[in-house]
């Protein structure tokens, strides 16, 4: 069944509201402001609160999520969102404070972005922390005007122009360069899955001003050459950047900035079980080491000892790079969780993150193709090119698994594995919740020989069936008020 | 083990049997040694639940916030009323637990929610394409003069003193290092100066930016600044509060290109400024330029209409560093809290409270005005629900206000140096006619 | 799709929560409780917190709700459940308070009792409220048992035996007659629907103590004789219940009080608009005239002037009827509720939920049977018996329903119409939502017609098609520990 | 028109004309003169949801509960923890806007969860049969008795004064009016006197009831008194604190043969006493005589497993006068409740938390006797985690004891003229060594 917009829902003179009356003398607006400025139609829709909550009841009930079921997208963390994340976020405390408030009367939020800084940078081994940026890619971006100002502060920003990424990096990484012009160099993987060395010795010339590293890398192998790679880029003083999308594999077992990286994004919204709201709220904080503290994003937060305070003349901060002091409300909830883990629940978290991985991993090789036949991290990326033969793509693969009540690993990424399949169970889900997957996995690999028909027309069992993205793309029909008709 | 993970000791030595290892170590052993950490974390023991509530009630209970103060904060985050059903609906885990739907079969509510919302802030702002949202204003401006700059071929921008000065901070921090110049332009009587910004504007321009409603409140010319930029082949580029729209006439109506900016006021909570949801619309023109995810309607193989992402040719996780633009997650969660607002208020709805708004404001200027001698009004421009006072040692007074039940408002110095001493004091429909009179009452104390 | 049970979901060692450390020395409770007393095996499953959250999501995605659409369940009175209710009865100073605390600390609580009591009252046009009852049934025999104690204080409990009570009127009334021990005499019911005059004055003997009586009636229907009735009853020193569970009708309009009625009990889960619950709880205040006060269950609540108080002292009272002074959640969200909508409102509620009845009522009429062709009030009763000649019934008609996104109206009550379908909107519902669902009873009309074995074998777009209740009757599977095999 | 009303004045221009009628005073015409109410309601007007919001948490915020006071009442309701999941999962509509699963096919849900309950109630208390929950436990055990009486044929009860004693008022308001006689019997060292016991029990008595632990919080001998019930034919009833059967044993398997009672305990708010859960469980033997509600298992015409309400054949809606009891709805929200505590605590989880509170009871029992000689203990007995006191002026020290922080205990003189001066004080694993500490230093204080 599907349910009409909330247009088709509206009926003039409904309403879903209800307001004290006004309680001062009415003036006319036309009184104070011009009227071509005054507003006389409103083209949104009119709807009493039952039809309101309803229409979102009934949506949310045609949409998968990790409250519904398993959710093994690979690069994303679908790991549980614990509840009590949520009270917390919501307590008037947190929630109905004001970005302009006075410092006196804002103490606690002040002290809670503080401690969340320090814990991670303990837990990524850097040695400050902004929290400004609002998701992974913001972070990316934030990562590289730092490295733009470092370059700029030593006076090389003319010929530091180039920035090096493996390609099996995320398509973030290559864009946020771009966005600051710098010229992106695409480093090729090894058969091992990791960097490959040569490729960046050959690459790694005067020009370029940072890597830019995700490690465990998108195909969830932990890269062995870490220092020598540290060691090249640096050496054409290059900065280390590492995209912490993966951190959920080694909290506890080894730290980016022990690694040598100099500068990392860490994902709140992936690692720190925060919700990823349907595509965002994300959070996306970054650290560095000391030598590039002073370029970190101002305001910043310092703390006396006795009062927490907004600091906002850093001379050679690269200014800020949003609106306040970060998604708050995201940042308490991961704060909330960390302080429930702690340092042992941390790394209980990556081990069992990653003995997940390794246990699907084996258990599925048997039936998909692996990419990389090594002992993998938080994720292991298979190829559903084995049923090419029969005509059966990954997407009908990850079609059919819709109908199993589960949602499908990502898929077509990492670009250097063809027809990829990329999975990540993370440590919140059981070995009872993995075999029922593997289980069905593994039908849908024997439907894909014996009934590949079955497999390409899938889904069936889901609210709607695959839907015509081709004529989404050339007629879009994305504003009700100028909708295909 | 913890409540949050699922594993017996049964599992995990079956899990680790069917990998063929020994222990967990031995799927961390390709880690090099020098690269291993070799002590636990310094970090403190886990707690349980109860314990963790009470640390952060701890915490959430040394903020004051607009719980326990009368809030007169504006500045683009704002202390409107959250009609109850909002949470209740935010809180339905099939929604907030879902990430990106990629899989648009078993993502229909997500999906048709954006389509929603992207309708709703069509209509409320007047133009013809609305992204699935973006972080914040600031960033969403930074995208928005992105999007001038490749539409136009041209690299600079123009930036009344009248638009916020965070968001014209973020635009420094991160337009600048794209190859963006970046033109100020004063302000006068609490407007962009007509005559200073005709200077400046020229045909390299690429973008005039306006505040609808700026930032000291006021109501700017946007038909005006729109023919300044449009006569030199500029974009008109304006961040405008959405709840206001309730009032003032779509920008689109009045000749703006873009429309991008602070969707708070739809009701979200202020916390503390963020989440919040950055919103991006504008012209069909502009379609291929637009950052970001969008939603389509199409339909299935049945017939039936269904949503999916589109037009993802224009995205990163496509297009790499030929992207437009870099933005992957996005606040979705907090679109569609805005969706289910606009959806509650409607029509009638949005114009009550904007019109509330306006009138609790004025009410507050017309008796700060008779009543409080010690406050002047140094703008004489049209505005909403927000606007600048004058009052001696301004920053002091706050204080002196927050303690006796009070948040009074910003002070403009950190920003205008010129503008020591001035407050921007916000009035939402929460504000009671008590709460206005308290105000007076307490300036007036507190001045005399 | 079906969901295993939780015991299916179990593998012990897990946990779905977490405890502080015992922070004080531990002792073996062996030394202080006989061991025979202390447990050894506790039949409980282990899951971790996101198994439970699935779990328990996903079963409720299996429900069809309020929230989820049209619930035209008569006599149930399935009206919109205002989410700012919940919220109210989730606030700290309601929810996490003792009923032992002294009455220093609990103003507030006691304030919100004592305005519910006087707002009820004022809405009955009753003299004095309990707000003890749990239910409806539980009102009614707290009214049975008040009417009891009335008689005995008179010294006529010997004779006073008999309770009067309609054939239309709900199972409860005659059941909890019976469980005090009274005998319950039938009524017959008009052909206008009412009660008929000439049986009632037949069988209004001394031994009569009372009529309970549902006005409107369990058809729908106002009885225009009550006065008459009244007088009939009064006549024979019997007292007259209100059964209130209908009192959605006629809010502002007319009163049991002024009706002649000496005690009422209220359905605040139908009328004052919270929630179900699933089957519960819900909230049956009774109030009573002021000559029957002093019968009034103890504790009650008073005020003088200056501070609330709970006195236990009533030499007449019947005694409390439960533990504490009521279901204390319940009565804070229907005290909000009549905040909410004040006078004006809740006569708006009565006039819409009528109006809502009469236009469904018309245009159903047209296709479906209905049992007394006269303005009904918030509900009317239609019979299925057109389609008995195809072999549909009733319940096939219910079952085809769901098929199409409904709850199903209450089938087979009242009893004294055969098929019964009886359907009550309620006020909350829109013209657009009763227009569709009276398209989609014309449409199962013309199928059962047309095509009547589809009617009868419906639902078939539910979780699980229809249920062997025979099955679940004769090999009684209630406890999974003792499962049929 | 209010937010909950959808009707436009077109659609009731509509509404009416197709029902034939001009306005909506006319559908009430039949309503004689002089049975209407010829005036408005003399209630206030309607408020906005803003205001409403603010007069409730003024209410509220008039109560001071276990969120400011350090909260050692009990007496049949407890201030355990509460897992945060269990509100997420109850606020979901899809469970707490539907009513009774009479269409078993779109109440999967609900029916379900109402086995998984009946199942887990069975576990815990050792018996075969739950029925879907009942109103509270005073009237759970009317109920109880009265199964006794049916299927025992006998009328007379014995409930000694160890159970609570407003269960035994609403026993004597309602049962008594059924036919049935109350016997009381004394209590010595806190426990039921099981001489005086014997000499009351004869072959007309239908049950013997027994509190487990008991009013004091004393862990009767239920094999003793099973054995005295058994011996002439009577029914143990048992009113238990399920929590407690964390760490005693099931009364099932110590010849229980109903077990009925108050389950706030598992996870449910104090909320004043109300809404909580009464439950009822019993031996095979008892099945067609337990009233209320009961979901069995069944498949559906695909073979596959489903749930119905069944043996519907026992309840008010189909025997009407016959019926054993007039139950109609429950307290079904509350069972999910307890459903979900259960299943969240598990086997470990509720052994722990019945645990820690029997040994934080122990031990602040052990520190009051060590520290405060003003204290005494009246009983010896075995207790779970609640224990009387004495102490001097009990009234007026448990109002300075809120004043300082602490609601100390429950008076026991309203129900017991011979206990003058005794506290029941109950701990459970929400009083921190520290808040033990308090309660010892600030009882010490006021009693020197
Ligand atoms: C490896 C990697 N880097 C960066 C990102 C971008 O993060 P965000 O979506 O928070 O901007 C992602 C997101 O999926 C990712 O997987
Ligand atoms: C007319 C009537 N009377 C009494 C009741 C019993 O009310 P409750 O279920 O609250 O016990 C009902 C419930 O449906 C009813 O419809």
């Amino acid at each position: 069944m599907t349910e009409p917009l909330i247009f088709e829902l509206s009926a003039d003179g409904r309403r879903g509201y209800t307001l004290p009356k006004l309680d001062v003398p009415e003036i006319d607006p036309a009184d104070h402001i011009p009227s071509k400025m005054l507003r006389r139609e409103i083209p949104l829709p009119s709807l009493s609160e039952v039809d309101v909550v309803r229409h979102f009841t009934r949506l949310s009930r045609l949409n998968h999520a990790v409250d519904v079921g398993f959710y093994p997208l690979g690069s994303c963390t679908m790991k549980y969102n614990p509840k009590v994340n949520e009270d917390m976020a919501r307590l008037p405390g947190f929630a109905a404070i004001h970005p302009y408030q006075p410092e006196e009367t804002i103490q606690g939020a002040l002290a809670l972005l503080h401690n969340l800084e320090h814990a991670l940078a303990e837990i990524c081994g850097m040695d400050a922390f902004t929290l400004q940026p609002a998701a992974g890619a913001h972070g990316e971006l934030t990562g590289l005007l730092i490295i733009k100002a470092y370059h700029r502060k030593k006076k090389n920003a003319r010929t530091k122009t180039k920035i090096l990424i493996p390609d099996a990096g995320h398509g973030t990484n290559p864009a946020s360069a771009a966005m600051l012009g710098f010229e992106v160099v695409n480093l090729k993987t090894s058969s091992r899955g990791g960097i490959d060395l040569d490729d960046l010795r050959a690459k790694a010339t005067p020009e370029v001003a940072g890597l830019m590293l995700t490690n465990p890398n998108t195909l969830g192998l932990f890269d062995e050459n870490l220092t020598e790679i540290a060691k090249i880029v640096h050496g054409v003083d290059g900065l280390l950047y590492y995209d912490g999308a993966n951190l959920n594999a080694i909290m506890g077992w080894s730290r980016p900035g022990d690694m040598g990286f100099d500068i990392v994004h860490v994902n709140l919204h992936k690692t720190f079980s925060t919700p990823h709201g349907g595509g965002g709220p994300g959070s996306g904080p970054v650290g560095v080491k000391a030598h590039l503290a002073g370029f970190l994003p101002s305001p910043r937060i310092s703390f006396d000892g006795k009062k927490f305070k907004v600091t906002d003349k850093h001379a050679d901060s690269i200014g800020p790079v949003r609106t306040f002091l970060g998604s708050f409300g995201v940042l308490v909830r991961a704060y909330t969780y960390i302080l429930t883990l702690g340092a042992e629940g941390l790394k209980d978290a990556s081990s069992y993150a990653v003995l997940n991985a390794n246990y699907m991993m084996r258990r599925l090789q048997k039936t998909y193709k692996l990419a990389y036949d090594r002992t993998c991290k938080h994720e292991f990326v298979l190829s559903g090119k084995p049923f090419a033969e029969k005509g059966v793509k990954t997407l009908d693969i990850a079609k059919r698994l819709l109908d199993y009540g589960y949602h499908a690993p990502t898929v077509y990424f990492p670009l250097i594995v063809e027809e990829a399949i990329m999975i990540e169970p993370t440590e919140t889900e059981s070995k009872q919740t993995m075999d029922e997957f593997i289980a069905v996995m593994e039908k849908i690999a024997a439907e894909a020989m014996t009934d590949p028909e079955k497999v390409k027309g899938a889904p069936y069992n889901t609210p709607v069936t695959r839907l015509d993205e081709a004529l989404a793309a050339r007629k879009p029909d994305i504003n009700f008020f100028k909708r295909r008709p | 083990m913890s409540s949050y993970l699922p594993h017996t000791q049964a599992e995990v030595k079956a899990m680790l049997e069917a990998i063929g290892v020994k222990s967990i170590d031995d799927l961390f052993s390709e880690i090099p040694a020098g690269l291993r950490l070799n002590r636990p974390l310094d970090l403190p023991d886990g707690l349980s639940e109860a314990e963790v509530v009470d640390e952060m009630n701890d915490l959430a209970q040394m903020n004051y916030g607009a719980n326990e103060l009368l809030c007169f904060l504006g500045a683009g985050i704002y202390d409107h009323y959250i009609p109850s059903a909002i949470n209740h609906l935010l809180l339905r885990g099939d929604f907030f637990t879902a990430y990106t739907p990629y899989q648009a079969e078993i993502s229909q509510g997500t999906l048709q929610a954006i389509y929603e919302y992207q309708s709703l802030l069509c209509g409320l702002t007047g133009m013809d394409v609305s992204n699935a949202s973006m972080y914040e204003a600031g960033t969403a401006l930074v995208e928005a003069l992105n999007m001038a700059k490749a539409q136009t071929g041209r690299t600079r921008v123009v930036i009344p003193e009248t638009v916020h000065p965070e968001y014209r901070r973020v635009v420094k921090t991160i337009n600048a290092q794209m190859g963006i110049e970046i033109v100020t332009v004063p302000f006068e009587d609490g407007v962009t100066d007509m005559a200073k910004l005709a200077e400046v504007v020229d045909d390299s321009t690429a973008a005039v930016v306006a505040g609808y409603p700026n930032f000291f409140g006021s109501v700017e010319d946007l038909e005006a600044l729109a023919n300044v930029a449009h006569n030199v082949g500029a974009l008109l580029v304006v961040t405008a509060d959405p709840l206001s729209l309730g009032l003032l006439t779509a920008p689109g109506d009045l000749g703006a290109d873009i429309v991008c900016g602070e969707g708070q006021s739809l009701g979200i909570p202020m916390s503390f400024g963020g989440p919040s949801l950055g919103f991006m619309a504008c012209k069909e023109a502009l379609l291929r330029k637009v950052p970001g995810r969008i939603t389509g309607a199409t339909v299935d193989k049945t017939g039936r209409r269904g949503f999916v992402l589109t037009l993802q040719a224009r995205e990163q996780h496509i297009r790499r560093e030929k992207a437009g633009s870099n933005i992957c997650s996005n606040q979705a969660l907090m679109a569609l809290n805005a969706t289910i607002y606009m959806s509650l208020l409607g029509r009638d709805g949005i114009r009550d409270v904007a019109n509330q708004s306006f009138q609790k404001a004025h009410h507050l200027k017309k008796e700060l005005a008779a009543r409080v001698p010690a406050v002047s009004f140094p703008f004489a421009a049209p505005f909403m629900n927000e606007f600048v006072i004058k009052v001696p040692n301004a920053k002091r007074l706050l204080l002196k206000m927050a303690k006796q039940g009070v948040l009074g408002g910003v002070a403009l110095e950190r920003w205008f140096p010129s503008l020591k001493d001035h407050l921007l004091v916000a009035v939402t429909e929460k504000r009671t006619a008590e709460d206005l009179d308290y105000y007076c009452e307490l300036l007036g104390g507190l001045t005399s």
